[in-house]
């Protein structure tokens, strides 16, 4: 492992605490309502961080823990909330996360959810232990979609499968973009083929101006899709770490249905790329015996077309890439297939599973040049980038403050994006995803040369 | 799609009537001229509410963050200082340090066998690299359960580092905001207390005796320098002939704090925030002092005369203050007058932390000719909202802790053509096609002062008069149907 | 008439010949290959000009006058170059459009093709008359559509409209980018009504990679769409300009399809911006009774509530915007719909309607602090820019070594884009284009205040 | 689809058996090893042609164009100003006039009634305005047709400013490129002469005399200082000890072209541009020319090994110039090695303006270990291609003034890593999926002398190493179809 932290203290982290993911996650499902056990700080700083994101109301509950609550056990403020939530937001469901705070005194939440069973009869509480000390924004999503994915499929449920059914994929994404999910769901439309997306935060944290007041925005995944998951055709999960962890007996939602429903689950990294997203479509073709539609085909055609009128703008530079380890891994497959040496690789996760997921996605002759960091902060991300002679930087709004110490430009990504409007509009995968990705390095390429120009020529 | 009809949300005679506000938040709204009970303030959110109100560690976050020479570090796992890096526009004239987000970053391991030695490890490490004048160690809410003895590690490394080392008792769940405003007082209070006691504190080209007065001086209390605030009220001071020792915290200085006894007065602005460090200050030191708002021109001015005033023996110091008020508000006039144009009649609604805040916006937006229809507070008290209903006319909209729904129920109701809050309300105005002025620490413009004020109609003005609105649904009369006529088509 | 240019010169054009314009629009047709009669020199100029911008090979052929042609006339000349592209391409048309040398020395175009009639069985002939002389590209442009439309239409044919057929509908879409036209595509198929649209170049001009070399492109309007365009339900024509030109007699391709066939004819506006959108949609509902898919309103819905979200860094910012009299007028009308005061409006363009079409487009309010100039080139824009105090400027890149003077960020739109990669997969119209332009300029504005801020906070 | 399939286009036992070279062109297509007769070059164009050349205007264009002190009027409608507009890479020390595109933007009502008033008075308003050191003035096509005494404007208006104003007789169809050059040579031997004649002119730091020749001085012709190359081979003279006089015309300045005559010598770089000034010059004034190239390193070397050789006066240049090179020469060869190391055995194909460039560049792959297939120039003269024909190896294919077709059908034929050529040849290349080096005017990046071939070698080891071509169909040996294997992917 490359990692040679210094510092004992993380200095502006590249990463968010567990509950957040999981809140993120439960906003992707119909009519839910997430609550965090724990204090109102948690709830209201999370808020806040996904609203400077998506710039949409996120409403997430809070069990609201006063002294007392500490001392005496979360039970009772929890059950409070949970009515309140129930009476004020009438939602299908409540998707508990729990906190530093409920999990260090030991709450049992899966036993006081069961002693409500009786009186929320229309509300489903799905419980999601989110310890912040433990693991990142990243495993609380991902954990929180697996809980989902469990209680509304358990085991004795009967895999009503059969021959004459329409094919059917769920496909579990993990952390992408609106307009991500809005491609997914586009191509599965042009491909005739029915799709469980989960989650689906596209519509809900990125919707219409209202009339009147929504006290929980349409969109998400509705939950008798979720229910219907265990009787698909298989099963689809972005990730190649989130892969990796599932081989070493770690559970994720698609893992979750092929033990026990024998789903077949395919796993791949996020399709960023020409190469990524030929095996996405690939695999679709497979899974679904569908041929690709000309749409697409023609987007590769003007995309690799684009490649080559580039080539020359992005051939050897030098990028920095940071954030989520799935997401800069996939990033930086993305980069090495356009001739860009993704010089340093970084990431707040530290899922020890990073170095090995980029040796399978890098060509040997790139990853011999990569610097790979997990558990890295934007600190050492800056003070290690110095060495390496960068010249852009790929990633979320965060990184802003380092390249501007280091004088390069940031080509913003992922998330969050608090320093600009549209973050979450921005697309990353499939051709077009690849298109714009492109179209943009290269432009900030282009731009950083004409304007350090002492010429300043307006041809290229 | 939950949706609550507006014209359901339409107020009967008692504000309470409506099935959307929880029962136990009845009393924390208050309709002038139909309601006779009293608001209730001051209570604890309700459980399972998606309150705006924060936590104990941020209210000690904000009160102490612009101190620039200091390290901040927060011990607890990531987030607590993931979300609060950077996110404040206090400017500092020097120093960044308060921009750095330090973390011990606590993992399971950590949390079993406790986090002392991590913690220690970490002072030791970022003091030794960042050499700041003093630390802060804000404690989150898992230290409060686990156990560490954060004071002894930090009396431990102020005696290895020389330097003070303060924890801020700022447990998540120990309280609310306001219980945190009170922990950062007391390690402020601490702090200068030092100084006090030390007594060996230099004030630059002044007396060297460390306790003595500093004639016709002041501190300013619970001013952030947002924007480059503190830099404005302290010119106005300078130009009256007023000494600022210290202002807490904007662009703020250890050193400067540790000297903030030795002033005469201590000015105080954020309501909730300060007045506690000034009582204390008062019972120690003796230091008397003044609540003032530097918002809009009326509280501005009134908080340079009420300096002047305290001041009787220099004479000279009312004169220039008159002087300068009279100045600066000859060049607002014009500006002002003009945007008054387009915002007379406009409706304004105002859901602000302290009440304090909201007394003098409300005053700002008559005087741009604006209407207040909804104004609340996260941390008000009974007092101010006495003093709230009072100033407010008869139909206005009285809230406490308000949630989301609340918030979006009385805006609609009120059709608020504008919605002045902190950066949580902004989606729910902005999703109801409502603008939006952001009077929170996340804004970068000052609107403290005079040309403050300038700023804020500015802004104001600006959201008020785009022509966006006219492209919403509320206002369009149609949800997102397009009816709208072709123009120069032929047949 | 808002015009005192002080100079006799023109320092930096705002605008291109006229020929230029006829070749861009021939691409757009298929098989189609234009001559020009003239010098060498001007295909070779044009082709590098269109080249910069489309990063695709771009064929245009020249008569190769020398001296002696010049002298003698270039009939000859002309037959030996219409023979041998023949020989060459195979083509199915070829475009002939005139340089100012042929029109100066008098050469009878039409006379000549009409002598080649019988040798030239395959390939059709259609000559458009193009003096560099007189009007800009635009003029070259709309002169070329309409001749061939005027011959693949002639009077003489008979309009076999029936009630039976299905809505078929022909739109002459102007100068817009590859991405426009996709987009326009897009619209007709999803409302499921046939689309003639002339010219179509965006397939043409942005297509795959090649296995093996294509003399003449794929893509392009096919010949025999357009000789059913007098058999259409109705015209649309973009442009508010070209409409008032029509209205003063001058005819345009959808005007002479009304006199002649008597096509309904819709004109209307480039639809940039919600409410030029709105007037699309609505004019397509109304022409063909379908409704608009739910797509749509999806993306409008999105795209006001981003309006909203982003209002306060648009509102009343100041924008030069320049480039062809129509774009900027459409373009001027969506600055003025999300709050930013167009404050110079500039064109190279001198069609003598350019005020009375940005009076119907903007609001009074805005309209008062409008400066409107026709016949306007770059040194003179910048000129008087300096006194406007602008934000930033809109248009294509040929300002940019005036926005680079007035230290003002330039958003790059419209054509040519010789700067940047990606210019002709700009979206300008449409509410997704609307999207994509409203996102990118609050982005530039929010880039620059932020850069420029000695703090940079990476929240905004 | 128009497709001409690649296997058809392989080459029969003579290179003109496809049917798509027309008849016309077949003389000038060559294939070094098969054909026996002789390519034809220097004709015109043939009509309908998609040739890669441009007109008299260009020519002209090009060669005045880096002279960055002097006004560039073109005389005609606005299209030859607009497409030739800031598009070359040519750098100003000092003066950016050059830069700027001034048209006469003549109107229809110009062309009916004669544009001489016009274009007198926007000479006068711009000399006025500019001030600059000359000024041109370039005939377009129409104004051969419309009889405008272009040279009566220039010479009135001369008198009235006091600068020499010179029209360059550049009308678009009076002959080809080449024919620009030589009108573009005339405009500069005019001011050259004007010069002489005039000896007022004071050289800076020289005798006063200026007619004298200046000691040990040259000048250099045909560098148009791309991206700053004069500025490069101008120091390495300075090192030799070797006096630049001027410059024609790279980082121009009218006083220094009007001192061009004091020379000793005209150090000849661009073979078709300027060799003309360079013979007129000999005649007027009797200073000799030598033709070099300084692209590559042995040509560079060779180019300062001549100018050395020819000061047989002063043998310690000799001395300084074996020093430069062979200390360039080390510093450069580790990166080459490195580079070389992918480039071996890589195949380029080569169209360029004229045929010494084409020279230089055959040289310098040869040193990077690459293998030149094809090479073809738009203005090579007889001799030029005779050389070509000696240097090539067998199977390498020669074309005179190829068009697109011709160019796509040899280099898919031949399987070329790279492209270079200038811009209008990219987007072949490109659509082929083969890399592209821009070796014309358009480019921005110094590629002369020393530390040029470095970026040359930089340049072509960027795109030939990238790994987008194993993307594109002619290599993936797919059209669009998507056949790669789903890896990690289960069941």
């Amino acid at each position: 492992m490359r990692e040679n932290r210094p510092y004992t203290a993380t200095r502006n982290a590249c990463k968010m605490c567990t509950p957040l993911g999981a809140a993120l996650a439960f906003h992707g499902i119909e009519g839910t309502i997430p609550l965090l056990h724990g204090s109102q700080g948690c709830s209201t700083y999370m808020r806040r961080y996904l609203i400077s994101h998506f710039k949409e109301p996120v409403d997430i509950a809070s069990s609201n823990f006063s002294e007392e609550t500490a001392i005496f056990g979360g039970g009772a403020n929890l059950k409070t909330a949970i009515q309140n939530i129930a009476r004020q937001y009438n939602p299908e469901m409540i998707g508990i996360a729990t906190t530093c705070l409920s999990e260090t005194i030991g709450d049992d939440v899966d036993m006081i959810i069961e002693s409500m069973g009786d009186i929320m009869k229309e509300t489903a509480l799905v419980h999601v232990s989110t310890p912040s000390y433990s693991g990142t924004h990243v495993d609380g999503f991902h954990h929180a979609v697996r809980a989902v994915v469990d209680q509304y499929n358990p085991s004795g449920v009967k895999n009503r499968k059969n021959s004459r059914a329409r094919k059917k994929i769920n496909l579990f994404p993990g952390m992408l973009s609106n307009e991500d999910l809005r491609h997914l769901k586009a191509i599965f439309k042009d491909i005739n083929t029915e799709l469980a997306l989960l989650p689906d935060y596209s519509e809900r944290l990125e919707g219409p101006s209202w009339m009147e007041y929504q006290s929980i925005q349409h969109g998400g995944t509705p939950i008798k899709e979720i229910q219907k998951m265990h009787r698909a055709t298989g099963s689809i999960e972005f990730g190649t770490i989130l892969a990796a962890s599932v081989e070493r007996g770690n559970g994720s939602a698609g893992s979750l249905l092929e033990s026990r429903f024998n789903i077949p689950l395919a796993s791949m990294g996020i399709p960023i790329g020409v190469k990524a997203t030929d095996r996405f479509f690939s695999l679709l073709e497979k899974m679904t015996l569908k041929m690709i539609p000309k749409k697409y085909k023609e987007q590769r055609g003007r995309l690799i077309d684009a490649y080559v009128d580039g080539n020359k703008y992005v051939s050897k530079k030098r990028a920095i890439v940071y954030g989520e380890e799935d997401f800069v891994a996939a990033m930086a497959g993305f980069l090495a297939e356009i001739g860009i040496i993704p010089v340093l690789c970084a990431s707040g996760g530290k899922s020890g599973l990073f170095i090995e997921s980029l040796r399978s996605i890098l060509p040997e002759n790139i990853f011999k040049q990569v610097s790979i960091h997990q558990g890295m902060d934007f600190t050492d991300m800056e003070e290690h980038a110095r060495t390496l002679m960068p010249d852009l930087a790929i990633g979320n709004s965060k990184g802003y403050t380092m390249t501007r110490h280091l004088d390069i430009p940031l080509v913003r990504v992922g998330f969050p994006i608090h320093d600009r409007v549209g973050g979450f509009r921005t697309l990353h995968i499939g051709y077009k995803g690849a298109q714009q990705l492109f179209d943009t390095i290269v432009n900030t390429l282009l731009q950083k040369r004409q304007d350090a120009s002492e010429v300043g020529y307006s041809y290229m | 799609m939950k949706q609550i009809s507006a014209k359901k949300l339409l107020l009967p005679s008692s504000s309470t009537g409506s099935i959307s506000i929880l029962e136990e938040r009845k009393q924390q709204v208050y309709l002038k001229g139909n309601d006779t009970f009293e608001i209730s303030c001051e209570k604890k959110s309700v459980a399972g509410s998606v309150s705006q109100r924060a936590c104990v560690f941020c209210g000690s976050r904000v009160v102490l963050y612009p101190i620039a020479d200091a390290l901040h570090l927060i011990h607890g796992p990531i987030g607590c200082a993931s979300y609060t890096w950077d996110i404040r526009g206090a400017l500092s004239s020097g120093p960044e340090l308060h921009r750095m987000s330090f973390s011990t970053d606590l993992s399971e391991t950590d949390v079993i066998y406790g986090g002392e030695k991590k913690l220690e490890k970490a002072l030791v490490e970022l003091i030794e690299t960042y050499s700041p004048k003093a630390a802060f160690v804000y404690c989150t809410c898992i230290v409060g359960i686990i156990g560490d003895d954060v004071e002894a590690v930090c009396r431990n490394v102020a005696l290895k580092s020389g330097i003070p080392v303060l924890p801020v008792h700022s447990e998540g769940f120990k309280g609310t905001k306001k219980d945190g405003y009170k922990a950062a007082c007391d390690a402020l209070f601490k702090l200068i207390d030092l100084g006090y006691r030390r007594s060996s504190f230099h004030y630059p080209d002044i007396l060297r005796d460390g306790k003595q007065k500093i004639p016709l001086s002041i501190n300013i209390l619970g001013e952030f320098n947002i924007g480059g605030e503190t830099w404005i009220i302290r010119e106005y001071y300078k130009r009256m002939g007023v000494e600022v020792v210290s202002v807490m915290t904007g662009d703020g200085r250890v050193e400067y704090v540790q000297s903030a006894h030795r002033a005469c007065l201590n000015v105080v602005q954020c309501s909730g925030a300060l007045t506690y460090l000034a009582k204390t200050m008062e019972a120690a030191y003796g230091i008397p002092y003044i609540r003032v708002s530097y918002f809009g021109i009326e509280d501005t001015a009134d908080a340079l005369y009420d300096v002047a005033s305290f001041f009787t023996e220099a004479q000279e110091i009312m004169e220039r203050t008159k002087h300068l008020v009279q100045e600066e508000v000859e060049e607002l006039l014009p500006g002002l007058e003009e945007m008054k144009q387009d915002l007379t009649g406009k409706r304004a609604a105002i859901y602000v932390g302290g009440a304090f805040k909201a007394f003098s916006l409300i005053k700002a937006l008559r005087h741009l000719g604006m209407e207040v229809v909804l104004v609340g507070s996260q941390t008000g008290n009974r007092e101010d909202y006495e003093l709230l209903k009072e100033m407010c006319r008869p139909g206005t909209v009285i809230l406490d802790d308000a949630n989301p729904l609340e918030l979006a129920k009385y805006v609609i109701e009120k059709d608020a053509h504008i919605f002045i809050g902190g950066v949580k309300e902004r989606p729910i105005a902005y999703k109801l096609g409502i603008g939006f002025c952001d009077h929170n620490h996340e804004r970068k413009i000052p609107l403290a002062g005079f040309e403050g004020m300038l700023n804020f109609a500015r802004e104001v003005h600006d959201t008020v008069t785009s022509p966006v609105w006219d492209l919403v649904p509320r206002k369009a009369g149609r949800s997102s149907s397009i009816q709208i006529p072709v123009k120069g088509e032929k047949p």
